[in-house]
């Protein structure tokens, strides 16, 4: 009975969370703001999250092979759909387009059920965990993702990216991983468990800025905001409010349809963490 | 024996019954050489597929060249080729069961084995593909210390719910449906096959009761095994149809799938069919209007394959999903065209040889048309995983892999396994059924017998019903 | 070095926590093994440290060496490693921010190719020596007894300012030389030129976060030039609504800072003088731009650039010309600069003051540029590096000057050009000293070798070339214990040479440490000492806290000033027909950081490739020559031939080809080793006429396809989005009537 | 290398099996196969629907059932719980936790200072045992043999008793501030009570043993009992 009982709870805490914007159960929500407008593409983050999280450099030979382990990874477009074709001109127009493109930590993310072993979870602080030690390499969520942003360890790699004085970096905060496991961006969590922990020490609450990932801390031109999307007062809040995208609905209810808020692949009703803000070009 | 050879000829009902034992058992006797080459040449395709496994299980999931966008690839798909292979035994001998359809009987032994075996050889391949294989048991719940279970939500999970209870229900069957054939064993041998099917044959002495226990049974085991043999493969169906990826989200995959599998394993029928009448002399038992029926079987379901086939091609042509549309469009003209219009070939235009009564009979031909359909069928499931993953949502990501030699070492060796444990079962077990090829004598004569008494001896007949 | 006397370096020894953890079985079953009792040691600290608490982090200040920058860093510390930087956010250069090559100055510290111990060349091989032996040679060949002559010594350095600049010209009185070959290939050096003539000053301040348009002849501020980091701060203001500024950069092949444009130019390399000139002539004659401040000649040759001969000059279509003088017009202050692909040719000065006149007649001086504040130590003021001498060094080698050669922070021998034959004339000076962290390609060919600590082990001060608004010395200290104890500060070898060449005021001071606390007593500031100390305590400890220390600076004023500015119309090479652009990357710089594996994996912003060295081609080049991305074309110079895997897009001039410097390594380690090609060893010779810079753009080359290809690796499927919204981009236009005030 | 980094060169790994050792495969499969037939044949527990809810506050769980809830500053754990027996792990110096302990009575926070105040307990400062050692029974050999070590100017190798794999985060100065300091019933003095429900009765040994578990499974029954957390990510890295 109790299956019941507990499905027809969840089932209505779900439906109710949909309707409140659907995080109203959560301790935090993480989020962020990406303004492309201000990403140079200058891999500053992705250098910095290599640097952090213990990424391994896996080599030429199998970065070839499509076996890298870049969490953060700059992706570089030619073409700009919206300000028309471009390609009868003889030379570029415009600059390139950049994508800063990490786990886009979705509120209904597909890498999830699919877990056989419930390595990859969701969190009561609203992210996409994936607990590297419960993992089984089944690489089931990586195919699931529709962002692609999931990294399997083909290799053991820390056999090779760290000869020595260099594992002397090593981060001790998270774990090398070994072969066979899947990691990707965790919004530096690390990072954040410290910052909570260090709050509750003080038994206060944590305060916008008090945790910045990586890549937002080293952004030269402060593209990355992050922050608790539940806390009202702070920046990426205000950002997410300011730009209209909202969590739990599939459609954005825009008052202003040109406001600059989107989330990539909305329409697959990830409800990703994640807010893009458009880029902009003078024509 | 020259007149049953004959290419019409059915089962002669004149056969005497010791002599049906005599040929069943004459084909579990004295391997001759060309046994030993053949089980040596799978032990050699086995231990090719061990040596690549080993040294995967060593370095980690890379030497199989496996890259972020294909992170699946010929490890799944030829296990749902081999789950597809399972199928065979189920129809021929639960279904065609359940409705009397006699001429399964000389052959349903061998094609149950092929479920059994090409189960335990697709059983192995979710495994291998784990990156972490020493940890496989997460994924069945089991009370452990820390307190945690696995994800139920996981098609991976119903994955190994559905196949171990498939391979636990086929094994039965195929246990249960020989103890009569083990009795005729036991009585006939010495040595360690006597220890082993006296033990077997549970103490089988063929008198009345055991008969309509053992009756009640097998038809109650064939009654279960058909709903398993659909879930099956409708839950390994799930394992796409449950991802939101383009090519792979699509709703008719269950259906699609069972019927994939009842056609690639009416194909290996086909093959081994073909395969042990050559060299167990079964002419007698494994007659060619049996191969008529079965290929005429295979036929249908090939149409009906054919028909999915098309109606996913139609709903995503009719769809509004451009990804899907990509992808499919990416099958026909992309890099894999070569492939997948040689899976439609083979899965669409040569089943069309099965009705051509010409080449039915013609016993090299047919062998290699089960095995061209067989490698159709191959391609599809190949054909469902690789062009989605190289093609999803995010361009970015979009690549072609082609699979090294770890990944077909490891294909090539569960050939050499399935092969391995059918080769030792046929010389360790009746791969025909001796007794219910009696029964179908036995019928078959009731049938002429009564036949004759019916123009002698009208009355009686009506008062004996 | 006296490490009893100096507490403060007690909180780097090593708390070990851990050890190497044993593998554990396959199988786990009751999980009592998954962990070990006693495999791991656990070493505390000899004696406590109040600060230092096991298993946290502390953050301690210091200054970025990857590039002449001068960004502030914080290292977070624990258990005596640092573990990662970040940037200062107490400083205006960076405010908090650090690029790509700051977050990989770990892997710089923590390298494995690093140089563990002094070595010495003893029958044409470097072999391992100690400290003792190497410092006796050294005394032996430049000591007072050697009876070497100032003049015959020289030192070859990197940039380099504050405190090490001062013992580096003590080293050179003590010798009695005046010797100093400063080295950068990445410099602004003709830019500070152009604007010491024009505006009286080297370094103007500039604000693009005021500007509303920035015209960009070339100058990679997002990447390389002058002071990214500090340029990107601006830049994220400069883009912010609602007043967003619009980019236009014009340039031969495109950088990232031109990926980032709103309107990019591809325009003929060695032309951007005249662009600036015929623009300059559309804002007079067409946007009726006042120009009476400009004198006549100028106004003439201003003239003569009508619509028609910038066209066909520089192959920028007239309507463009036109687009960019209206935008100009319209979006007031604007900013116009120059950088490395306009100043890399024989008539770079001229291009750059081009692009100053335009800045006067936009009148952007004054609100743009700024003057900065004069810096008050002159003797801590950046020595200000360039190739310019370059040339003059290898003068001095052809002439047989020079006996004795020091080398610091520059490896000549990847940078130069081959036409200067440096290997062969190094060759021929009797006695080289590398001061050197790796074994680069000067190094290697160096007498002796001597290792120093990285950037993270040793004490320093700098003074930043560009400051910006703040005027301030930025403070570099040890961040832990040098990892391998082989290896001595730069600043310590120093003293220890001129104590060696002559007794004098250095003789009192024990080391660089102690050297430096006694001078940053004497600095006047804000911050007072307790005055009857030695050492001023309170500001010493403010200094290592906040790790910059801001100085009090006179304002100043500009001087302004039109040059002659002549320039000459392109020219057709008949032979060589295309144009070589060795572009500089935010990753590799000039080939410095090509032996850290974080910045080889790192992909090229605009091509995406890793690990290895490509030719962007036009596709119409591309086209003619038959090759598709990743054939290997040969690019033939006068100087030299090399061969790269192209790479096609159509951010290029169709005539222009570019490879990437900073690959190409003969030595340097297992991750530079034998990866790509070095375009600047086939550069062709000439220099700018008035500074005397190599003129880095102005090589001519053609270019063959070799029927070969190679495997260009690189990250990134696809070039285009196939009509996906993945980065979606909307006009100006909708951002003001969205965002706009 | 500098002597003093050698131990530091930390490299966390997830459990694997050792290299080579690929042969035991075949085993292992035919071991599976017994397991999964196994797992199909044995029903699956009643309460597998607990699994991802977790229980609010005062309702039963899966849980409940195994704990005995005990009155006391510690609900449902007790120093007796899940005896273990640990290896005798040699150390440097044979540390008599007992007659620092026990017989002197000293603080399990004097030595172990960094406990309330980091994740790490820490092993005391050698400086910290020359405090009280340069005067207090210098005529032991053991004394005399620390101070050996001080005067070569090192720190004694200890070796690590209480170890938990790499991925695992443990911080003490929360279990501290949750069990003792933030506890009513209990006061700085009775620390020993804490330390003792994960580290034994240290103060009955000389050199420290392991004498519980330390599994998954020790810490999620504490965790079940006290509302710890329950989110994996809190405790693993």
């Amino acid at each position: 009975m109790s299956i019941v009982r507990n499905f027809i709870q969840d089932w209505s805490r779900y439906r109710k969370g949909i309707e409140d914007g659907g995080f109203h159960e959560y301790e935090h929500m993480w989020g962020m703001v990406i303004d492309l407008d201000k990403c140079t593409g200058c891999n500053a983050c992705s250098v910095a999250c290599y640097a952090e999280n213990n990424l391994a450099v896996v080599g030429e030979d199998y970065f070839a092979h499509g076996q890298a382990m870049h969490w953060m990874r700059i992706e570089r477009y030619w073409d700009e759909p919206n300000l028309g074709d471009k390609a009868s001109k003889d030379t570029q127009e415009h600059g390139a387009s950049f994508m800063p493109m990490m786990c886009q930590q979705c509120n209904a993310a597909t890498c999830e059920p699919v877990c056989p072993v419930a390595a990859a979870y969701h969190t009561p602080d609203g992210l996409n965990a994936q607990i590297y030690n419960r993992c089984i390499g089944s690489r089931y969520c990586a195919n699931n993702c529709p962002y692609r942003l999931r990294y399997f360890n083909f290799y053991s790699y820390y056999e090779t990216s760290w000869p020595s004085p260099l594992d002397m970096q090593l981060n001790p905060d998270i774990t090398v991983r070994d072969k066979g496991v899947m990691e990707k961006c965790t919004f530096c969590v690390q990072r954040i468990r410290t910052a909570k922990s260090d709050a509750k020490m003080d038994d206060r609450k944590i305060q916008d800025g008090d945790i910045k990932t990586a890549c937002q801390q080293t952004c030269p031109t402060s593209a990355i905001v992050f922050g608790d999307l539940m806390d009202h007062e702070s920046d990426v809040h205000l950002l997410w409010h300011k730009h209209q995208t909202k969590l739990g609905t599939p459609k954005q209810d825009k008052k202003n349809p040109e406001l600059r808020g989107y989330r990539l692949y909305e329409q697959l009703n990830t409800e990703p963490s994640v807010t893009y803000l458009e880029r902009v070009r003078e024509v | 024996m020259a007149e049953h050879t004959a290419a019409t000829k059915d089962i002669d009902e004149k056969i005497a019954w010791a002599k049906i034992n005599a040929d069943v058992l004459r084909s579990m006797q004295n391997p001759r050489k060309g046994y030993w080459v053949a089980l040596a040449f799978c032990v050699g395709l086995l231990s090719i597929g061990i040596y690549a496994e080993v040294h995967q299980y060593d370095i980690g999931m890379g030497p199989s060249n496996l890259n972020n966008p294909h992170m699946w690839d010929l490890y799944i798909s030829t296990f749902v080729f081999w789950i597809g292979m399972s199928h065979s035994g189920t129809l021929l001998s639960a279904i065609l069961h359940i409705f009397h359809a006699d001429w399964r009987k000389p052959i349903y032994r061998f094609a149950e084995a092929m479920t059994t075996f090409s189960l335990l050889t697709a059983l192995l391949f979710p495994i291998i593909h784990l990156g972490r294989v020493w940890n496989m048991h997460w994924v069945v719940p089991y009370l452990s210390d820390r307190g945690i279970w696995p994800n139920f939500r996981s098609p991976l999970v119903w994955d190994a719910f559905a196949i171990t209870t498939y391979l636990t229900a086929s094994v039965l069957f195929l246990y249960i449906g020989m103890i009569p054939d083990l009795a005729i064993c036991r009585d006939n041998v010495k040595g360690w096959r006597r220890k082993l099917y006296t033990f077997m044959s549970v103490g089988w002495r063929g008198d009345d009761r055991q008969w309509r226990n053992f009756r009640k049974t097998y038809l109650l085991m064939a009654c279960f095994l058909i709903p398993l043999a659909v879930s099956v493969h409708s839950i390994v169906a799930a394992d796409f149809a449950m991802a939101i990826m383009p090519g792979w989200h699509v709703t008719s995959f269950p259906p699609y799938f069972v019927a994939g599998a009842l056609y690639s394993g009416c194909a290996g029928i086909i093959s081994l069919f073909v395969l042990l009448r050559y060299f167990f002399k079964f002419e007698q038992y494994m007659t060619l209007p049996i191969l008529d029926k079965t290929c005429r079987l295979t036929f249908a379901i090939a149409m009906v394959w054919t028909y999915l086939n098309l109606i996913e091609f139609a709903s995503v042509w009719y769809g509004h999903d451009v990804t899907s549309k990509e992808v499919l469009l990416a099958k026909f003209f992309g890099p894999y065209s070569p492939f997948f219009l040689t899976m439609l070939f083979f899965g669409m235009i040569l089943p069309f040889a099965l009705i051509v009564p010409k080449i039915r009979h013609n016993m090299p031909l047919i062998f290699i048309v089960s095995i061209l359909l067989n490698i159709g069928m191959w391609l599809e499931r190949y054909m469902i995983v690789a062009p989605t993953l190289s093609l999803a949502y995010h361009p970015w990501t979009w690549g072609v892999m082609w699979p090294s030699w770890v990944e077909w070492g490891i294909v090539i060796g569960s050939i050499g396994w399935f092969g391995l444990l059918f080769l030792i079962f046929v010389k360790v077990f009746p791969s025909v059924s001796m007794y219910e090829v009696k029964e179908m004598v036995y019928h078959r004569r009731r049938v002429v017998f009564d036949d004759a008494e019916e123009r002698v001896m009208k009355p009686s007949r009506q008062e004996g019903s | 070095m006296s490490n009893g006397k100096l507490d403060r370096r007690d909180f780097l020894k090593v708390m070990g926590v851990g050890g190497v953890a044993a593998s554990v079985a396959a199988c786990d079953g009751p999980s009592y093994i998954t962990s070990e009792q006693g495999a791991e040691q656990v070493i505390p600290y000899l004696s406590p440290e109040e600060y230092v608490i096991p298993g946290k982090g502390v953050w301690y200040a210091s200054t970025c060496l990857q590039c002449p920058a001068g960004c502030g860093v914080r290292g977070r510390v624990r258990e005596g490693r640092v573990l990662k930087l970040e940037g200062n956010p107490d400083t205006s250069l960076n405010a908090g921010k650090l690029c790509q090559m700051g977050q990989a100055g770990l892997q710089n510290h923590y390298n494995p190719d690093r140089v563990t111990a002094p070595m010495i060349r003893d029958g044409g091989a470097l072999k391992e020596a100690t400290w003792e032996q190497a410092l006796a040679l050294i005394e032996e060949k430049t000591g007072p007894n050697s009876g070497i002559s100032g003049s015959r010594f020289a030192w070859l350095t990197g940039p380099t300012s504050g405190h090490q600049g001062v013992l580096l010209k003590a080293h050179l009185e003590a010798m009695g030389s005046s010797n100093h070959f400063v080295h950068e290939v990445i410099n602004t050096k003709v830019w500070q030129a152009v604007s010491r003539d024009m505006l009286g000053q080297s370094m103007p301040t500039l604000r693009l976060d005021k500007a509303k348009l920035v015209l960009s002849f070339g100058a990679d501020f997002l990447g390389t030039w002058m002071s990214p980091i500090h340029f990107s701060g601006q830049y994220g203001k400069f883009r912010s609504a609602p007043d967003r500024g619009m980019l236009i950069q014009a340039e031969p092949s495109m950088t990232l800072t031109g990926a980032n444009a709103d309107l990019w130019v591809a325009l003929r390399p060695g032309t951007e003088g005249i662009l600036a000139l015929g623009i300059a002539n559309l804002l007079i004659h067409k946007e009726k731009m006042d120009a009476s401040m400009l004198p006549a000649a100028a106004r003439q040759l201003i003239d003569r650039y009508d619509v028609a001969t910038t066209s066909s000059n520089t192959g920028v279509s007239g309507d463009r010309l036109v687009r960019i003088a209206r935008h100009l017009k319209n979006k007031s202050p604007s900013l116009v600069i120059a950088g490395a692909s306009a100043a890399g040719h024989a008539e770079g000065y001229q291009a750059v003051a081009a692009a100053m006149l335009l800045n006067m007649v936009l009148g952007n001086v004054g609100k743009t540029i700024l003057p900065t504040n004069e810096f008050p130590f002159p003797q801590l003021k950046p020595i200000e590096g360039g190739t310019a001498d370059l040339g003059r060094f290898a003068k001095a080698l052809e002439a047989g000057q020079l006996d004795v050669v020091f080398y610091d922070g520059a490896n000549p021998l990847f940078a130069a050009p081959g036409h200067l034959k440096l290997g062969e004339k190094l060759d021929a000076v009797p006695f080289k000293v590398a001061f050197s962290q790796f074994m680069d390609e000067t190094t290697a060919r160096a007498d002796v070798v001597l290792p120093v600590a990285s950037a993270l082990e040793d004490w320093g001060t700098h003074v930043a070339s560009y400051m910006g608004d703040e005027t301030a010395i930025s403070f570099q200290q040890p961040l832990m214990e040098p990892i391998f104890p082989g290896t001595r500060s730069t600043g310590d070898l120093l003293l220890a040479l001129i104590k060696m060449r002559k007794p004098g005021p250095f003789d009192e001071i024990d080391d660089f440490y102690g050297y430096l606390q006694s001078a940053i007593g004497t600095i006047p500031g804000a911050i007072k000492g307790d005055g009857e100390d030695e050492i001023n305590t309170q500001l010493w400890n403010h200094i290592l806290q906040k790790g910059v220390l801001e100085v009090p600076a006179e304002t100043t004023t500009f001087e302004t000033s039109i040059p002659a500015i002549t320039l000459s119309d392109h020219s057709d090479n008949a032979g060589y027909p295309y144009h070589l652009v060795p572009t500089p990357r935010a990753g590799f710089y000039d080939g410095r950081h090509a032996n850290i594996p974080w910045l080889q994996e790192a992909p090229d912003q605009i091509t995406k490739v890793v690990w290895n060295s490509w030719a962007e081609l036009h596709p119409s080049m591309a086209a003619r020559l038959g090759v598709e991305e990743g054939d290997i074309v040969k690019i033939t110079a006068a100087g030299g031939v090399i061969e790269a895997m192209a790479y096609i897009h159509k951010g290029i001039h169709p005539e222009v080809v570019a490879v990437p410097m900073g690959q190409g390594h003969t030595e340097y380690g297992r991750y530079a080793q034998g990866r790509g090609v070095n375009p600047l060893s086939i550069l062709d010779p000439g220099n700018d006429g008035k500074t005397g810079e190599m003129a880095l753009y102005g090589t001519r080359i053609k270019v063959e396809a070799t029927g070969r290809a190679g495997r260009l690796v690189k990250t990134g499927a696809t070039e285009t989005q196939h009509g996906r919204k993945i980065v979606a981009t909307i006009t100006g236009d909708q951002l003001r009537r969205t965002e706009g005030s | 290398m500098n002597g003093d980094l050698e131990p530091n060169r930390v490299l966390f790994r997830l459990p694997r099996p050792g290299r080579r050792s690929g042969v035991r495969f075949l085993g292992l499969i035919m071991f599976l196969v017994g397991v999964f037939i196994t797992a199909a044949l044995v029903p699956a527990p009643s309460y597998a629907d607990e699994i991802f809810t977790s229980p609010k506050q005062g309702e039963p769980s899966a849980w409940s059932g195994w704990l005995e809830k005990e009155p006391g500053p510690f609900p449902g754990v007790t120093i007796n719980d899940e005896p273990f027996d640990g290896d005798d792990v040699e150390q440097p110096i044979e540390f008599p936790h007992n007659v620092h302990a026990d017989t002197n009575k000293i603080n399990c926070l004097y030595c172990h200072t960094y406990a309330r105040r980091s994740d790490v307990a820490g092993i005391p400062p050698t400086s910290k045992c020359m405090g009280c050692h340069s005067v207090i029974a210098t005529d032991q050999p053991r004394i005399q043999k620390l101070a050996e070590y001080w005067e070569k100017g090192e720190s004694p190798p200890w070796k690590k008793v209480h170890d938990l794999p790499d991925y695992v985060r443990f911080t003490h100065e929360r279990h501290l501030k949750k069990f003792l300091f933030d506890n009513p019933d209990m006061g700085v003095e009775r620390v020993d009570e804490v330390c003792a429900l994960c580290h034994g009765d240290v103060k009955k040994m000389t050199v420290a043993k392991k004498q519980k578990s330390l599994t998954m499974g020790f810490c999620t029954r504490c965790h079940e009992a006290n509302d710890g957390p329950f989110d994996c990510q809190k405790c693993h890295k």
